[in-house]
């Protein structure tokens, strides 16, 4: 099972009929691809698009139809083009209902590291600062450790910050946090894992829901099959 | 989400009183008359309007502000209307004047997330006593906040089935502006049209902004 | 002779080939009419519309195709309509070469006052102030002196500003006056009127230009009656 | 002014040396690769570049910093050009970065007159340090300033005689704001066709903003 997919489709879970949603770069833009066929989703992209499409044929692609990964993407009907300003004003002012985001760190009250690795050189930020801060829910998509075993759950980041206690809901391949008031809040964990097992691999101080439960991810590999 | 199509009385009993209501057109072009018209029909009262003008005498929304529903007027030439000045006079109507260009930027920032920007017009004038001024490169700067509404009552010419607008003419003005600007955006058009319908580079105000669509009966 | 057609069609005059132009409400709607012919001109409108045509017929009028005097217009071949907010951000921006705008009195410095008079209710100010402030070039059109014969050009307004310093030209039915370094020169008067009994109807006060000349209406009434 | 048609080497012998230059494009996408195929053939450098990205590595904008034209680059995402990195390193290129969102509105706010805005974005991070802040309704805004530039180098799909623009799908980007906000905008086009031509409606940038048109050569 790949991670970053299980992740991709747990977030995918999460959006609704009727949203307007942005990917961002990384495990996100997986996201389209697992979006419940029976919700009618709107997807943006900040370079000047609502109503992404999917991933056409290599021999329709098109190098000015992208999204914000630079990625060929396909126009849906009722879609529409903008220049940049619109775009963020979109997002800023509150219109994005949703945005899914790959985070490096973040920590127990919600603040999100995403952008920038003390010691090396700062040199892109993109959209991602107007996307957290504007966009009415934050869900956070990330592997729960760092490709060399770290946490990146912490109770403060050590990063700079991409924004402050801007994350709404956070998912990695094993558990799915919400941040309510600025605490966060154990919902989901799959059942490879032990509840000790999670404390163990996530140094943030969390409470547990009065929703919460264990999940296995036959769902998943069904959907994948079913989408195969 | 795209746009709940309603029937202009549906769409109207969601301004509560009390509220602050942004209206489009420039004079009466680009007014959503049919909207306003079933306003007046509702009991909403003590209304804040955000609107370049009251209307014309005893017209759009020159006929709500002769109904006592107006409180105060937000807009940047009242001149055209001789009510509002009566209502002034007699204290019944409080007004706010901005400068077209303000009152313009105002509410496409506010549509943005932008709470407040720097503009050169007014400086010196009576209409920047009382607010901030700043000079930058040596030039000076009046502090201007954006504006935001409750609802936004605008004006299209055809939508299609998610809320995609585009607009006739003149009567584009203030209005794509405003349906960024409020929490709810009710908009009367001309035509519905398919989805598909619309060229996707010619929409101007994109569903995201737009709540509820009201189509124009033939009649009005 | 109608001394407010006269300033109109003197106005015109100052118009060049390429020239984008906003006429305000009152006399300066009248230069339309009067732009010289073999002039490419663009007016553009404030409520939305550059390339503004002329008056047409009664039958082909649409109450969705006005100027900013809500009067009814026709569109030029190669016009475009936009929102208030790219119409002003023309203006501020510096986008529109020449505004001509009325006035109620105007300083020797070049101040304008002309939307508010002391006592009366403010009720108005419309897209004065930034059309004065953004225009490269500000044409003030006036008649001399008040319907009551008060004069209009001062030392200093006594009338709330609409901007300070910002008038480039002032054509009267009788004189034209440009504004170079704050200081106000006349360049032209037109042969009914001495320079003495110029200065008795304008307290300013005024420099006389290297370049000044003395005009006959001549000219005007011939292009008039080509126009008739 | 309807604009002036002029070929690649014509308009690019209008940048000085030393000037600020923005260009458009997201990546390469809507990048007016002519006009920087054209300006590397002169002699120009030590330009300040606001464009998103410096292109990629080797392509567009990145050519010019590998030819050593470049001084600064303002923009949002360099990170996709690794020669940016490099250059940083070794002293050879200055880089001031902003959220893109904050980017694309300096631009719209440099084009329109207003010098200086609060937004939300950036508040409490890196890229507010040494800018001022001030709280708004309770929360805490960042104070930007609008960018400007001497030339706007940007990319259209056509252009009508006169210089009105439209685009093509998401190569529109950063392109319309830019041709707001610099003296002298300079646009190359796939396409030119007679005035009349484009639904005024859907005209996107109109030519009060479009100094000089290069049509792209067949060949490139």
């Amino acid at each position: 099972m790949d991670p970053r997919h299980y992740v991709a489709w747990r977030a995918a879970q999460e959006l609704e009929s009727g949203d307007i949603v942005n990917l961002g770069i990384g495990i996100p833009i997986l996201v389209a691809d697992y979006i419940p066929k029976d919700r009618q989703v709107f997807l943006q992209s900040e370079n000047g698009i609502l109503g992404v499409g999917p991933t056409p044929p290599t021999e329709s692609q098109d190098p000015d139809l992208i999204n914000a990964s630079k990625l060929p993407i396909s126009e849906q009907i009722g879609a529409s083009y903008f220049d940049s300003s619109l775009s963020f004003a979109m997002m800023r002012g509150g219109h994005i209902h949703k945005t899914v985001i790959g985070t490096l760190q973040i920590s127990q009250s919600g603040d999100i590291a995403n952008w920038a690795v003390p010691g090396k050189d700062v040199l892109g930020v993109g959209g991602a600062m107007d996307l957290i801060v504007g966009a009415r829910t934050v869900i956070v998509v990330s592997t729960h450790l760092t490709s060399d075993g770290k946490p990146k759950i912490l109770p403060a980041c050590t990063f700079p910050l991409t924004a402050k206690g801007e994350a709404d809901v956070l998912i990695t391949e094993y558990a799915v946090f919400r941040f309510i008031d600025n605490q966060m809040v154990l919902e989901e964990l799959v059942d490879d894992l032990t509840l000790d097992q999670l404390k163990q691999i996530t140094p943030a101080h969390y409470e547990i829901s009065d929703h919460f439960r264990m999940v296995n991810r036959t769902e998943y590999l069904t959907n994948k099959q079913s989408m195969g | 989400m795209p746009a709940r199509f309603m029937t202009a009385r549906e769409a109207v009993a969601l301004v509560p009183s009390g509220s602050t209501v942004m209206v489009g057109g420039f004079g009466l072009s680009g007014q959503p008359l049919s909207l306003l018209e079933a306003l007046l029909e509702t009991e909403v009262r003590d209304l804040t309007v955000i609107s370049n003008n009251v209307g014309q005498q005893g017209k759009g929304l020159g006929k709500l502000l002769l109904d006592n529903r107006i409180k105060k007027a937000i807009g940047t030439y009242f001149t055209s209307n001789p009510d509002v000045s009566r209502y002034k006079r007699e204290g019944k109507l409080e007004v706010e004047l901005l400068p077209q260009g303000t009152f313009s930027e105002a509410i496409r920032l506010g549509g943005s997330g932008i709470p407040a920007f720097y503009t050169p017009t007014a400086a010196g004038t009576l209409l920047a006593e009382g607010k901030e001024t700043r000079i930058f490169d040596g030039k000076e700067y009046v502090l201007e906040r954006s504006l935001r509404a409750d609802v936004a009552l605008i004006k299209a010419y055809k939508a299609d089935r998610y809320g995609n607008l585009v607009y006739y003419k003149t009567a584009r003005n203030f209005n794509p502006l405003m349906a960024m600007a409020a929490d709810l955006t009710i908009v009367e058009v001309d035509e519905v049209v398919e989805v598909g319908e619309l060229d996707p580079e010619a929409i101007v105000t994109p569903h995201v902004f737009v709540d509820v669509v009201v189509q124009k009966e033939a009649s009005s």
